[in-house]
């Protein structure tokens, strides 16, 4: 059958938020037409990418998404008018604030991929996994999650074990 | 604690390929709320659906996740056969383990972690789902037709013909739009007002069809099903319930010498005037411009002819408010004209083809007056500046179409065949003039329309010339026209006496003022948007708003009449139930928390949000709040992602539901 | 080098502050006046909402004057009734934050009575309130304002505040953190916010923080973990600093009032700065209908989006 | 304990005599009295039982010890330009010139602390209670004598009708080392709620800097004993050096009583609208009290696996009394501002015998809208 796949050290959590007739249609296209490729990302389905809350992003990110990708529809594809030059100012603010907290942007794409494009989706979600292997886990949010003011903390030996597991 | 059922579905070996579905369904079972969980080979054929409704009531499941092919494949399904068993439609999710797990990725054991997080994800997000009702508004079983051409007339006539009243609004005073002044009609060559003024009086005449000529639209509220249109009647000064149609006051206006439009400025009316004899209602109106009873206040002829005493220098313009369930857009287009370069033209000039300098230089519409039997000529092909029979004339195609560098690059698409049809008729009342045509291509899909073209040249001597002109200048009376003719390599120089040129069709000015009072979309060169290029081209996006003719791009007649008969079909469809049932993924407002920014309002598409006020008991008002109207929410959500108290949420797709996703991961 | 801010007009200013006050409420003109009075402590002032004549007197202007009293006309502010037209003393910057709430339809202007303060400047903290201003004791806003002179006021006294050329902190601080890596930029911030005891004393004293409920209050879902931990409290801020975004117009109440020393109005100036690049827009200079995160257009820079 | 029984809180211990309600009025505001209830004060602070000296350099060397022990030794430090009490890395850096922005009670009232936790499973919920015995050893640094105060007074509350295991294992776990106060600034006001800035209340050993350095000390229980037994080599004896100049608050002394008593009478009282309608109902006075201690507990976490925590919570705050129905019976900022007065001067009196106010003034200082507790208490003592 095929050849044995090469194992990685570190398989990345990619998260996707894909709006559900563009590019959610052009990932049911890549599957169709048996398309291959990495199945690091897990996908999450919104009407439009106007419905794409910057929070989400936050919280991917704070549940241990190593990277997160946006998707939609190219501009003037909207379903929905207008939703996707919403998404896109909104993010293109959001993105220079993570940055200036420290967020590496690296691990943030954002595409406009639209139902014919199988290959696109292929291709994107690809190359932010394989990106995102290569600079590793994104440890600064779950180190943030196991940190405790001082005053609350216990030093016990889960914690430890917690730390050192990131 | 929620009763989850999951569902794996094998989908024969498509998933169970690759995806251990008895792994993912053993695993998802241990996932908190799961109550159930199998798996089993095709689930959307009868007997898996069976077993699905099945468990759900022996099981009592609360929710139900069925894990299988894409959502925009079987989501439906499922639901209905939920919603069979007795449980909400909306309390059912598919978990897509085909499309985007077992056919992309070859790992089985890789491709079975995925689908277990996959169902995982769907499982949490379901707790969340909540009951959704169906949403239903009702549906005023009234239409508006926007323009009075033959578009508009067409969809009227159909949509009244089937029992529902129309309100016709035309801007010119009569009904009849550019259909009435063409000459003949291509491919068959019958007269246009031939058959065009017996559908001009259906419509006087019809019982469901309210016409108001010389009226605009003010103003559009409310949603499919619900809309209250404003409509300003212009002043005519004449009263139409006492106006006889005598035409008394026409004859004695004393002033007559006032280019009538409708022949292009060719003839004369006076200040009082139907626009052409036929009209419809045959009603005069007043040009107060020209008029001099309004200019001086002296004479006043026209009233004191008037045995009816319809004539009514004091009348004003009136506001009418008609509610309609549905909107039909016919507005039509505007010939681009040569002689003056209208206000905001894409176009960037065509000075070199004489541009208005030249009067035997005309446009296409100018040559349908002259060859009319009802036109300023009485139907003889004659120049505008001697009056003398042309006997050499040169029409020129695509002046402002498919021209990027002039400022538009579509096809107008009636020009090839217009532009035959006037070497026919030229060549039957000049039988010894000679037509030449300078063309780029000649474009005839349409059923005869090739055939047509050909005998324009074969038989009617018209002599087609590939290329475009370069230059035209008068020379004496004549007009030298120079170009080339690229099928031969050389310069061709024509000594012509008339010219004909045939311009771009446009949409009418003012279109994106129009479009914006209905809320609906627009290209670029001021075209209505459908829903669907191929599979809505009567839909705006908009709901209940229709679009026919050349509003919506160039089109000729046999096509803009399909396309009425096929917009009063979807008005018909509409109207049919008497409430509207729609998917209830909308926008809704708490408005406990709602602050009044209206933030939603600005970033809605749809103008699906208005201001609500909230007050007490004693009437004082507390505050003032979004609301979204179900009836017109598209159901994007882009107000909830901006809403700073997330107090919108979208039905379907709450914050809730998508926290809950991104936990489980 | 320390440099003395000349705020002698400041004496001249209150007084012509107390008498067009004074002179709105007899004739009726307001219902109340929001402005400053002293308190107890040696040079320190406090907001204070007046709605008899008599009480005029009361108004001052000081250095001390820090607040921005915009957050009193706004509804989160339930206690100040208001009915009838309304008097307030406006800095320049608190100007911006009233023309912003006018946007967003939380106040109509004819509802207010606009008594503009010329202003050289205010502190920075009044944990002392008697400091002298010098550009070490100045608010880092107003190194940077331009608005010392309030425009399209309903009253302006006619002194004119004296405002030297003053070192940019906030355009310096951005740029020294842009040019860090993100690792260390996420130290740095890592490190304030952890100080973080989630207070809300920023959110509260903020104008555009008129919610009525928080988007950080409501549970279902939990947005953004409410206990004061390095996590809470990050993301926290993130959210705050986006809801903001296109709508601050820098009064930097936010910075002045926390009583950890978090930067914050840095990400606030980092998101105009970045506003005004990438759409040209600064907020508080005209009543907008839309601001540039509610509006759009088809040509937005997508350099971003593959 | 009745009303009427004399004057209330710390003064009462200490108060020699027992006089009648009308005498007890009079002495109450000559100046005579208020030193002399002072110097009562400080003699009962005599109430010592063993008296050290410190050298600075031993002081550190101390903190250096107790850190290499295992010890965790919690002072004021700075952290990203912010005066905090936090655990040393080391006693290069103490800073003692500054009170900290936060007060001592977060060694024993944590801003936030894990209560428990949770894990489900199927049907299953699986829950995990923290175990208080693995609280760390701590040493108190360089505590204001107004954060010390404050300790004694909380004990009450979390010993009250339920037993807080979480603060009284961590009082239990912690010595505090106290430090007389020699700066003050025109928002302190100790010496009003009857404190002083040599106030050794709470302390279980108290440092007073000397004239020519180091520091005086005294110790007031086991636990200060104890510190100083175990390291007794970096002790020595007392040497008569005089006391640096304390700090000298400039607020006279509040009638308590009184206070108390226009509270009792004044739950709706029209001055509740002109002292808080300034005030924007954030938490920042309430988390800078050394003496505030309200906490919420929430839930943390995902559908699987979570904590619930206790994190501080302020009276100021809208949520605060919001009721799940959407009613909130304190539903406008002037409500929520009388119940931190009433809280602090009345309700903990009322069930305490105490006040919950020790003067430190932080409130004062950091209230975004300059809301000033001492201006308003001195009003009410007007009234």
């Amino acid at each position: 059958m095929h050849p044995e796949k090469l194992k990685h050290d570190f398989e990345p959590k990619i998260i996707a938020f894909v709006c559900t007739w563009c590019t959610y249609a052009g990932a049911d296209l890549a599957g169709t037409s048996r398309m291959q490729y990495p199945a690091n990302v897990r996908v999450l389905k919104f009407p439009c990418t106007g419905r794409i809350d910057p929070v989400f992003i936050l919280k991917a990110f704070q549940q241990g998404a190593d990277g997160v990708l946006v998707s939609g529809c190219h501009p003037g594809d909207c379903h929905y008018i207008a939703g996707n030059f919403h998404a896109r100012r909104r993010f293109a603010a959001f993105r220079k604030l993570l940055e200036f907290v420290g967020v590496d942007l690296e691990r943030l794409q954002f595409s406009w991929v639209s139902a014919a494009e199988g290959g696109k989706w292929v291709e994107v979600v690809t190359d932010l996994t394989e990106k995102v292997r290569n600079m590793g886990p994104m440890t600064e949010f779950k180190e943030l999650a196991l940190e405790e003011q001082w005053s609350g903390t216990i030093d016990t030996p889960e914690l430890k074990e917690a730390y050192n597991a990131i | 604690m929620s009763r989850i059922g999951v569902f794996v579905c094998h989908c024969g070996e498509n998933i169970s390929r690759t995806v251990d579905v008895e792994r993912v369904a053993a695993q998802v079972g241990k996932m908190p709320g799961v109550a159930f969980a199998t798996d089993y080979k095709y689930m959307c054929s009868d007997p898996g659906q069976t077993l699905l409704k099945k468990t759900i009531q022996e099981q009592k499941l609360s929710h139900v996740v069925v894990a299988a092919c894409s959502p925009r494949m079987h989501e439906k399904t499922f639901r209905k056969a939920v919603e069979a068993a007795g449980l909400n439609p909306y309390l059912c999710e598919m978990a897509n383990i085909r499309e985007h797990c077992s056919w992309v990725h070859e790992d089985k054991q890789e491709a079975t972690a995925k689908a277990i997080e996959i169902v995982g994800m769907l499982v949490e997000r379901v707790k969340k789902n909540r009951v959704l009702p169906t949403i239903t508004v009702p549906v005023t079983k009234r239409s508006l037709v926007i323009g009075g051409g033959i578009a508009g007339i067409q969809a009227a006539l159909d949509i009244a013909d089937a029992g529902h009243h129309v309100v016709l609004v035309e801007r010119d005073p009569s009904i009849g739009g550019h259909m009435a002044q063409l000459s003949e009609t291509f491919p068959t060559l019958d007269c246009s007002q031939c058959i065009m003024t017996p559908k001009m009086v259906d419509v006087a005449n019809h019982p469901n069809i309210t016409l108001y000529s010389y009226s605009e639209i003010e103003q559009v509220d409310g949603y499919i099903g619900n809309f209250q249109v404003t409509i300003r009647r212009k002043a005519r000064s004449v009263d139409e319930d006492k106006c006889t149609g005598c035409g008394v006051c026409m004859e004695k206006c004393p002033v007559k010498k006032i280019p009538n439009k409708f022949d292009c400025n060719l003839g004369m009316r006076p200040a009082i005037y139907v626009p052409f004899p036929q009209a419809v209602p045959n009603t005069p109106v007043i040009d107060r411009d020209n008029c001099i009873k309004f200019k001086t206040g002296k004479c006043g002829l026209c009233q004191k002819v008037c045995g009816p005493g319809a004539v009514d220098y004091e009348q004003e313009d009136r506001l009418v408010v008609e509610p309609v369930g549905a909107i039909v857009v016919a507005t039509g287009f505007d010939l681009y004209t040569i002689d003056e370069k209208p206000k905001g033209s894409m176009i960037k000039g065509y000075g070199e083809f004489g541009h208005g300098k030249i009067p035997d230089v005309i446009d296409g519409m100018t040559f349908e007056r002259l060859a009319s039997a009802s036109g300023p000529t009485g139907g003889k092909i004659l120049r505008p500046s001697d009056g003398k029979e042309p006997k050499q004339i040169v029409f020129i195609q695509c002046i402002g179409s498919r021209a990027r560098e002039k400022g538009i690059s579509y096809c107008s698409k009636v020009c090839c065949m217009y532009t035959a049809k006037h070497t026919m008729l030229y060549h039957h009342k000049v039988h010894d003039g000679q037509a030449y045509v300078f063309f780029m291509d000649a474009r005839t899909p349409g059923k005869a329309y090739d055939e047509f073209w050909r005998r324009s040249i074969e038989e009617e001597e018209a002599v087609y010339i590939r290329g475009m002109v370069s230059r035209l200048y008068q020379k004496g009376d004549k007009i030298v026209v120079m170009g080339s003719d690229i099928a031969v390599g050389v310069q061709v120089e024509i000594e012509a006496d008339m010219v004909v040129l045939a311009t771009a069709i446009q949409p009418r000015t003012g279109a994106d003022s129009l479009a914006q009072k209905l809320g609906i979309s627009y290209d670029k060169y001021n075209f209505y948007s459908e829903a669907h290029a191929k599979l809505r081209p009567v839909e705006c996006a908009t709901a209940g708003i229709y679009l026919v003719g050349a509003c919506q791009g160039p089109k000729d007649i046999p096509d803009t009449v399909s396309q009425a008969s096929a917009a009063a079909a979807k008005v018909m469809t509409l109207f049919a139930k008497d409430k509207l049932e729609r998917e209830p993924i909308v926008a809704r407002v708490k408005e406990a928390g709602c602050v009044g920014c209206f933030a939603c309002k600005k970033v809605c598409a749809y103008g699906a949000v208005e201001e609500k006020e909230i007050r007490d008991r004693q009437g004082n008002l507390i505050k003032v709040v979004a609301y979204v109207n179900p009836g017109v929410c598209g159901g994007c959500g882009t107000c909830q992602a901006t809403c700073p108290s997330k107090s919108v949420e979208l039905d379907g797709y709450t914050d809730e539901q998508i926290v809950a996703m991104i936990e489980a991961l | 080098m320390t440099q003395t801010i000349d705020t002698t007009i400041y004496a001249a200013v209150s007084e012509a502050i107390q008498a067009e006050a004074k002179r709105i409420l007899t004739a009726g003109e307001v219902t109340a006046v929001v402005g400053y009075a002293a308190a107890r402590r040696k040079g320190s002032a406090q907001p204070i909402v007046i709605t008899s004549a008599v009480d005029a007197q009361k108004l001052i202007f000081t250095p001390a004057c820090v607040n921005n009293l915009a957050v009193y006309l706004t509804k989160a502010k339930k206690e100040i009734p208001k009915s009838g037209r309304i008097g307030i003393v406006v800095k320049g910057c608190d100007l911006k934050a009233l023309v912003g709430l006018m946007g967003e339809s939380q106040l109509k202007r004819e509802q207010l009575y606009l008594i503009g303060v010329p202003c050289a400047g205010v502190l920075a903290s009044t944990i002392q309130p008697d400091t002298g201003l010098t550009s070490d004791s100045i608010a880092p806003k107003c190194l940077e304002c331009d608005a010392h002179l309030p425009q399209g006021c309903d009253f302006v006294p006619t002194q004119t505040p004296v405002s030297p050329e003053l070192e940019k902190k906030y355009a310096a601080e951005i740029a020294r953190l842009e040019a860090l890596t993100p690792q260390e930029r996420w130290a740095y911030w890592k490190e304030q916010f952890s100080k973080c005891i989630k207070c809300y004393a920023c959110r509260q004293v903020c104008p555009f923080c008129f919610c009525e409920q928080c988007l950080c209050d409501r549970n279902k879902p939990q947005m953004v973990d409410t206990t004061p931990r390095p996590a809470g409290n990050t993301a926290w801020h993130i959210v705050r600093a986006m809801h903001l975004a296109g709508r601050c117009a820098g009064c930097a109440e936010c910075e002045r009032v926390c009583p950890m020393d978090i930067p914050l109005n840095l990400l606030n100036r980092k998101m105009a700065k970045e506003l005004k690049e990438l759409y040209d827009y600064e907020a508080g200079f005209q009543v907008n209908d839309k601001g540039p995160l509610n509006s759009y257009t088809e040509k937005d820079d997508q350099s971003f989006i593959k | 304990m009745g009303k009427t029984e004399g004057c209330k809180g710390l003064t009462k211990k200490y108060l020699p005599l027992v006089l009648t309600p009308k005498e007890f009025k009079f002495l109450f505001f000559s100046k005579v009295f208020v030193s002399s209830v002072l110097s009562v004060l400080s003699v009962a602070n005599k109430g010592f039982r063993m008296q050290k000296y410190i050298t600075e350099q031993n002081l550190n060397t101390l903190l250096d010890k107790l850190i290499a022990e295992g010890k965790r030794v919690v002072a004021p430090r700075m952290n990203a330009g912010t005066p905090l009490y936090e655990p040393l890395k080391n006693s290069g850096e103490i800073i003692i010139d500054q009170l900290p922005r936060r007060s001592g009670k977060e060694a024993f009232f944590p801003l936030c602390e894990d209560i428990m936790s949770y894990t489900k499973e199927g049907q299953k919920v699986e829950l995990k209670d923290i175990d208080p015995s693995r609280f760390p050893e701590t040493v108190l640094v360089g505590v204001r004598p107004c954060d010390a105060a404050a300790i004694p007074v909380l004990d009450a509350v979390f010993s009250w009708d339920y037993k807080d295991e979480f603060f009284l294992e961590r009082r239990k776990k912690t010595t505090i080392v106290g430090l007389a106060c020699t700066k003050a600034d025109d928002a302190c006001f100790c010496t009003a709620v009857g404190l002083s800035p040599s106030d050794t209340k709470g302390s279980d050993l108290f440092l007073t800097p000397l004239e020519g350095g180091g520091y005086a000390c005294e110790t007031f229980s086991d636990k200060g004993e104890t510190l100083i037994n175990s390291h007794a080599g970096l002790f020595s004896e007392p040497n008569n050096a005089k006391t640096v100049a304390l700090a000298e608050p400039g607020t006279e002394a509040f009638d308590l009583q009184k206070v108390k008593a226009w509270l009792d009478e004044h739950f709706e009282d029209p001055a509740w609208d002109s002292i808080a309608t300034r005030c924007v109902g954030c938490g920042a006075c309430a988390f800078v009290c050394p003496a505030c201690h309200c906490f919420d507990i929430v839930d943390e976490g995902t559908e699987k696996s979570g904590k619930r925590r206790k994190n501080w919570d302020a009276c100021g705050f809208w949520k605060f009394t919001h009721h799940a129905s959407g009613h909130n019976p304190r539903d406008q900022q002037p409500k929520r501002y009388r119940n931190r007065i009433m809280h602090k001067f009345k309700y903990y009196d009322d069930k305490f015998g105490q006040t919950l106010c020790t003067g430190c003034g932080r409130c004062i200082r950091l209230c975004p809208v300059g809301i000033d507790i001492a201006a308003i208490v001195e009003e009410i003592s007007k009234k």
